[in-house]
């Protein structure tokens, strides 16, 4: 588009025609002209968008106190507004929810934010719940999450940084950051990688992520979805940043470690001694989620010896007559319990779940009954659903999902061999992951000892009073040493 | 930056030696001498002894520097990629033996239809992957594996200790010395002469100034742990010992514990394959870094492939069978470690002394 | 526009990322070359059960079996299974 | 940011290949249906063949909840005997494979069943079974005075497949007598070492054919067996180490008149040292027992001072039990208390049947901790019974 064609027109009316012509066919775009005593022009917003009510009020008062003459000069009651110079910028503020007000002979028009978006209330958290803590959940809209991100973290030193993404719908979006906490590099690289997005459109903040994502085809999550704030407040504390669009519920945390995924806000909020066994419970469950089918195919037609012997005989006994190798079985198996837990995920609520359960019952029983599936074979994939079901992030139960079945091929060609191979390489590739610098096995591999007390154990808060080592934090103490010292020494409050 | 701790170095350098330690060491020991066999399982100090010393000359010579660079440095570059051609052969043909003993070890104990060859293919491949990665990722994977060895062996050193009975080993020192000596000789110079590979590594080392601190540190835990299992080994298996080509798997497979554990033997193999594939890795890593010095490329990227190709053929052609490599290591490689890993290197840092009091004096002389 | 084969191979070179692993200059170019034809010629040589009188491992045996005697104490005392 | 790569056909087709050979099947493959699980190996010796009999499980046994009434040609049993012969071991094998529609997998088994004829080609068949690595080093090697093979089609018909019955009965006697453990490795161990004798656990067809503990059967490395019934058994396990649980009666005699009491062992331990010079030393049996009265026939009133008195005359009974165990021993020539290797031990090589020349002394003591109700039941002092 031409330059030319970019300035506003003197005449408002016009400038109404020229906006409509651009969004034509538009039935929902609204032009009310306005006069005072000395100016006149119109309003054109888009219907739905803009507080009607609002508007009409500060058109009101527009009337009453004369008519724009200069920005200062207007009383805008409650009305945030912005000078756009530009017909594309008018038409950018137009489909952004304000009321663009122009007024007849001035070469730029005013932008009044008067916005009414659709948008659901804030609500519990669905995707991460938990028994005890804050219960609330990000929503759809930047201004809310911010808000409930300052709402928990009341300190002068939160930053919050707006970019703006996407070429064909502009899209509003934030990093976060505590300042004097974060390793400055960390922001750099994070600056820089936001510039380097090219997308038409933002739909969620999972775009951002794969633009943003070190590994480029990784299917581990190396960066950390949420939707709590509570657990944003905690990561930014741990000086780490997170990123929040407009638009989506998520938000986004980097960098991220392999053993942070196994770790949920539940852990933070309950006494300390039980979150050892849930986390060594997780851990355990990620590796079964990923090994278990591919153990049980390597058990049965590998390595019969590891079984005990009353064990072989039942299992040989539970798979005399399954017309398919034990392999195909599992991959059969697998498959179907796959598409199970994806109807049911897809399907309205209500129904979803009875079709997740009676799938698993109905089809499962049917299936062992008709002679097809081993029991066993319906236990053990049933217990890797189950299984992963336990991860707290989303991200690892997916990646899960996918590794098993390489391993249930591995160990279909070599046995417990093949699958101590394949996870051996594996391991050398999450080794040489990293998340925005830190490497994605730490603190276990390199190997940081102080770390260690939030990875299997969640130590007692007053025994954390560093922060993590492995973000390299700025400030490396929570809080500052002289007033932490007697903490520091073990000693606690005594009556 | 690559940079490898020191705490991964000395994990490293654990595995590196015990991967094969663990699975043909005892067996070597045990032929010379069952009732001396604990004491000669610490010959393995003598060759990290040795390498400690080469290697505390190297890192005051050559900070920084690889063997083979610091070979170019010193013998001009002709010569130098002569005696990197040397080592390359060392490389290979320790990788090579490696590799046979350990397809031989699966195939007799897990996977006896398949063949050897597509077993050390396998272990190649996945060496290289780990290998291509990168040292650092070779070093972190040593990390992670060290929580669950630390968890697995224990028990299976306390369920195998069930079976332990003290007579093979009385009365205590009753073998001839030379017999424990003749034991110890393996030990020393055919696995304690492995921690050299650490000198093709020094360029990625974090503090390569306490690299001999760090090879007898290694070498003190390994000794130690190598003879406990020896010990455990002749204590539980007696005189069958002397016969059976590996004890120790004999050892893990006599393990019953009621109805329940029955057989962990494969378990034990899958340990001893976790432990030989990052052998494998980290000689290809020191292999990989001769030969990008040889052909002075800045990459390394490239390097992997055609080491693990070889590495695998020679593997299946140098060795017909497993006699082949036991004749080897108990005939061969001590002389040919002990000049390639201490005598050649040694050599090499006397020149490098010679060069330097030639190239100071007169500087000290004009100083003055 | 990628098809989905070339998701598929891209995904493969990124796991895999072998258009790194080719040699870039000729002194790379020759020690590929050396090591990989070595490697084959090996092992054609040992599918082909080409195994010479005189091969690698004898002359090896050559060289060091007397050092090795030596350093086991003097005398030729290697048992043998 | 990606680069996207266009594709040649030859990269399409390497990537099609990757995908499908990821569900091909490697050469151990061997699924678990077909394979027969062998629990037991029974060999027998028959007119210069090797007899073997393989004690195979029937997944769809009666022992088998999973299957339920699924029963398959060979009726309900939960496991059924093949058997074979051949000139050697390895052909006996390789026969009895013929006979099987899949292959046989002896990683399970559990115990291999000797009769005693089949030991005096002992050492081929130990050299098989020791160099097969197929088979558990942990199983037990146990000996029959009949046919293994009998033994084994004898009891088919119980839950559980009959050599883990047998496997199950040598598990709980040498919880009790410590020497019937006679696993692979034990015996092996025990025919390497200088005395060359391995004790092993003798089991027989009960009177219902169900198997039972017969006694010990000491075998010799040149394949020599002798039987020690139960009734000696005690005497010998004395000899061969550690005992729990065991009861003995010892004859008391009190003021001239024969009194029984009985003793209940918790625990008792035996060792060998040898002392003396290097030319003729001395073999200690050094014997350690801790112990409660369970039968008290005595007149006496229980109190320490007739315990003292009941463990000097345990002693003297023990003793003689030992010294018989011991001329027997070298009655049929068989060093199996290890005196040989006890003086290896000690750092001296004996010769050949040296050991029955070496001087035995005997360090008992007996160590009885309480007896209480032995004797508050009512009927204490009115019970009968003698000794055996």
């Amino acid at each position: 588009m031409s330059l030319e064609q970019d300035i506003l027109a003197r005449r408002a009316a016009e400038v109404a025609k020229q906006i409509a012509k651009r969004l034509e066919p538009c039935p929902d775009l609204r032009v009310q002209p306005w006069s005072t005593q000395r100016d006149t022009g119109v309003a054109v917003w888009l219907e739905g968008l803009v507080d009607a009510d609002k508007l009409q009020e500060a058109l009101l008062a527009l009337r009453d106190s004369g008519g724009p003459r200069g920005r200062r000069e207007i009383p805008r009651p409650g009305v945030a507004t912005e000078e756009v110079g530009t017909l594309s910028a008018a038409v950018r503020a137009v489909l952004d929810g304000c009321a663009v007000i122009v007024r007849d002979g001035a070469s730029s028009a005013e932008a009044w934010r008067l916005d009414r978006v659709p948008a659901r209330s804030v609500d519990r958290s669905e995707n991460e719940p938990t028994l005890h803590g804050p219960q609330e959940a990000f929503i759809e809209s930047l201004s809310v999450n911010l808000a409930m991100v300052r709402k928990r973290l009341k300190s002068p030193r939160l930053k919050i940084e707006t970019f703006t993404i996407g070429e064909t719908s502009p899209c509003q979006m934030a990093i976060l950051y505590e300042e004097g906490v974060v390793k400055s590099d960390l922001l750099r690289e994070v600056r820089r990688r936001i510039a380097q997005i090219r997308v038409d459109y933002v739909a969620d903040i999972n775009e951002v992520r794969e633009f943003i994502n070190d590994p480029r085809f990784s299917v581990f999550p190396t960066t950390e979805e949420t939707e709590r704030p509570d657990r944003v407040v905690a990561g930014l504390m741990e000086g780490r940043v997170a990123m929040i669009t407009d638009g989506s519920p998520t938000c986004l945390m980097v960098p991220v470690t392999f053993a942070m995924n196994l770790s949920s806000p539940e852990d933070y909020y309950m006494h300390y001694s039980l979150a050892l066994p849930l986390r060594l419970l997780r851990h355990l469950m990620f590796w079964s989620s990923v090994l278990l089918p591919a153990l049980y195919v390597a058990l049965l037609t590998y390595n019969q010896d590891l079984l005990p012997t009353p064990l072989l005989v039942s299992v040989a006994a539970q798979h005399s007559g399954i017309p398919f190798p034990t392999v195909i079985e599992a991959l059969g198996m697998m498959v179907a319990f796959e598409a199970l837990r994806e109807a049911g995920t897809r399907l309205p609520r209500a129904v979803g779940q009875s079709v997740s359960i009676v799938g698993t019952l109905v089809i499962g029983d049917a299936a062992v009954r008709a002679g097809l599936v081993s029991p066993g074979m319906v236990i053990i994939v049933s217990a890797t659903g189950v299984a992963s079901f336990t991860l707290p992030a989303l991200g690892l139960v997916q990646a899960a999902r996918l590794l098993q079945f390489p391993f249930v091929m591995a160990a279909g060609l070599f046995g417990l061999y093949g699958i101590l191979m394949l996870g051996i390489a594996l391991l050398g590739r999450m080794a040489s992951l990293r998340s925005f610098g830190v490497p994605y096995l730490a603190p276990v591999a390199p190997n940081i000892t102080r770390d260690m007390k939030d990875v299997i154990i969640r130590a007692p808060w007053w025994m954390m009073q560093g922060r993590p080592r492995q973000f390299e934090p700025v400030e490396r103490d929570r809080v500052p040493r002289h007033t932490a010292g007697k903490w520091r020494r073990g000693r606690r409050w005594r009556p | 930056m690559v940079q490898v701790s020191r705490y991964q170095l000395i994990l490293m350098l654990i595995w590196t030696v015990l991967g094969t330690g663990i699975v043909t060491m005892p067996g070597t020991i045990a032929q010379f001498t069952l009732r001396d066999a604990w004491v000669a399982a610490f010959g393995l100090l003598l060759g990290a002894v040795m390498c400690s010393l080469v290697s505390l000359a190297h890192v005051r010579l050559f900070p920084g520097r690889s063997l083979t660079q610091a070979a170019i440095d010193v013998l001009g570059p002709v010569l130098g990629r002569m005696f990197g051609i040397w080592y390359l052969a060392y490389g290979f043909i320790t990788m090579a033996t490696i590799g046979r003993e350990m397809s031989a070890f699966i195939g007799i104990s897990v996977l006896p239809n398949t063949p050897d060859f597509l077993l050390s293919a396998i272990a190649f491949a996945v060496s290289m992957y780990l290998a291509y990665l990168g040292i650092e990722v070779v070093a972190r994977v040593n990390e992670f594996i060290v929580p669950l060895a630390a968890v697995v062996s224990p028990v299976l050193f306390l369920l195998a200790a069930r079976l332990f009975d003290a007579s093979p080993f009385q009365p205590l020192l009753g073998d001839p010395a030379g017999a424990a000596w003749h034991a110890a000789v393996v030990p020393a110079f055919a696995y304690g002469l492995e921690f050299s590979i650490a000198l093709q590594w020094v360029p990625a080392l974090r503090s390569p100034r306490t690299l001999p601190w760090d090879i007898l540190i290694a070498g003190a835990i390994s000794a130690f742990v190598l003879s406990a299992l020896v010990t455990l080994t002749v204590g539980v298996l007696g005189d069958p010992a002397r016969y059976l080509n590996y004890p120790v798997l004999e050892l893990v497979r006599a393990i019953r514990q009621g109805k329940f554990v029955e057989r962990l033997d494969t378990l034990y193999v899958m340990g001893v394959a976790i432990t030989l594939v990052l052998k494998l890795a980290a000689l290809q890593l020191a292999v990989g870094e001769a030969v990008k010095d040889v052909s002075r490329s800045p990459e390394r990227t490239w390097i992997p492939i055609p080491v693990a190709l070889l590495g695998w053929s020679l593997s299946n052609y140098l060795f017909r069978n497993v006699f082949d490599v036991t004749n080897f290591i108990l005939r061969d490689v001590p002389g040919y470690f002990l000049l390639t890993v201490v005598l050649l290197p040694g050599a090499l840092y006397a020149l490098r002394t010679a060069q330097m009091v030639r190239t100071k004096r007169p500087r000290r002389l004009q100083n003055t | 526009m990628t098809s989905v084969w070339a998701v598929l191979w891209a995904v493969l070179a990124a796991l895999v990322d072998f258009r790194r692993w080719v040699p870039g200059s000729w002194r790379e170019w020759l020690a590929w070359f050396l090591l990989t034809s070595l490697a084959i010629g090996v092992a054609i040589a040992a599918d082909l059960h080409w195994w010479p009188k005189l091969g690698p491992l004898h002359l090896l045996d050559l060289a060091f079996s007397g050092p090795s005697a030596w350093l086991y104490g003097g005398q030729g005392v290697l048992q043998e299974e | 940011m990606t680069k996207w790569v266009t594709v040649s056909k030859r990269q399409r087709a390497i990537t099609a290949a990757l995908l499908c050979a990821a569900l091909a099947t490697g050469c151990d493959y061997n699924d678990i249906d077909h394979l027969y699980i062998a629990t037991g190996m029974g060999v027998d010796r028959q007119e210069g063949h090797v007899a073997l009999s393989m004690d195979l499980v029937q997944p769809g046994g009666a022992g088998n909840p999973a299957t339920g009434g699924s029963a398959s040609t060979q009726g309900n049993a939960p496991d059924w005997i093949v058997s074979a012969a051949a000139p050697t071991f390895e052909d006996a094998m390789g026969a009895l494979q013929a006979k099987l529609s899949h292959s046989l997998y002896l990683q399970h088994n559990a115990i291999v069943l000797f009769s005693k004829g089949a030991l005096r080609d002992f050492t081929m068949i130990a050299d098989a079974l020791e160099r097969n690595r197929q088979l558990r080093r942990s199983q037990l090697w146990v000996v029959t005075p009949t046919s293994a093979e009998e033994v084994l089609r004898g009891a088919t018909g119980q839950s559980e497949p009959v050599s883990l019955v047998i496997r199950d009965l040598v598990d709980e006697a040498s919880r009790r007598e410590a020497c019937l453990a006679s696993d692979e490795l034990h015996v092996v161990k025990a025919l390497l070492r200088p005395s060359g004798v391995a004790p092993l656990a003798v089991v027989g067809e009960g009177p219902d054919g169900s198997p039972e503990i017969e006694g010990l059967a000491y075998l010799r490395r040149d394949g020599r067996v002798d039987v020690v019934d139960r009734a000696r058994l005690l005497d010998n396990a004395w000899w061969l180490g550690r005992t729990f649980d065991v009861r003995q009666t010892v004859a008391w005699s009190e003021g001239g008149r024969q009194a029984f009491v009985g003793v209940h062992w918790l625990r008792t331990s035996t060792r060998l040292a040898v002392d003396g010079p290097r030319v003729h030393p001395t073999v200690r049996v050094v014997w350690r027992g801790t112990g409660e009265v369970e039968r008290w026939q005595a007149n006496e009133k229980m109190s320490a001072e007739s315990f003292a008195g009941l463990e000097e005359s345990i002693c003297k009974d023990v003793k003689h039990r030992l010294a018989e165990a011991l001329d027997h021993a070298r009655a049929v020539d068989m060093d199996a208390f290890g005196l040989a290797n006890a003086c290896a031990e000690h750092g001296m090589n004996l010769s050949e049947g040296d050991w029955k020349r070496i001087r035995v002394v005997y360090d008992i003591e007996a160590h009885i901790v309480h007896g209480q109700l032995a004797s508050t039941t009512p009927f204490a002092n009115d019970a009968k019974g003698g000794g055996d």
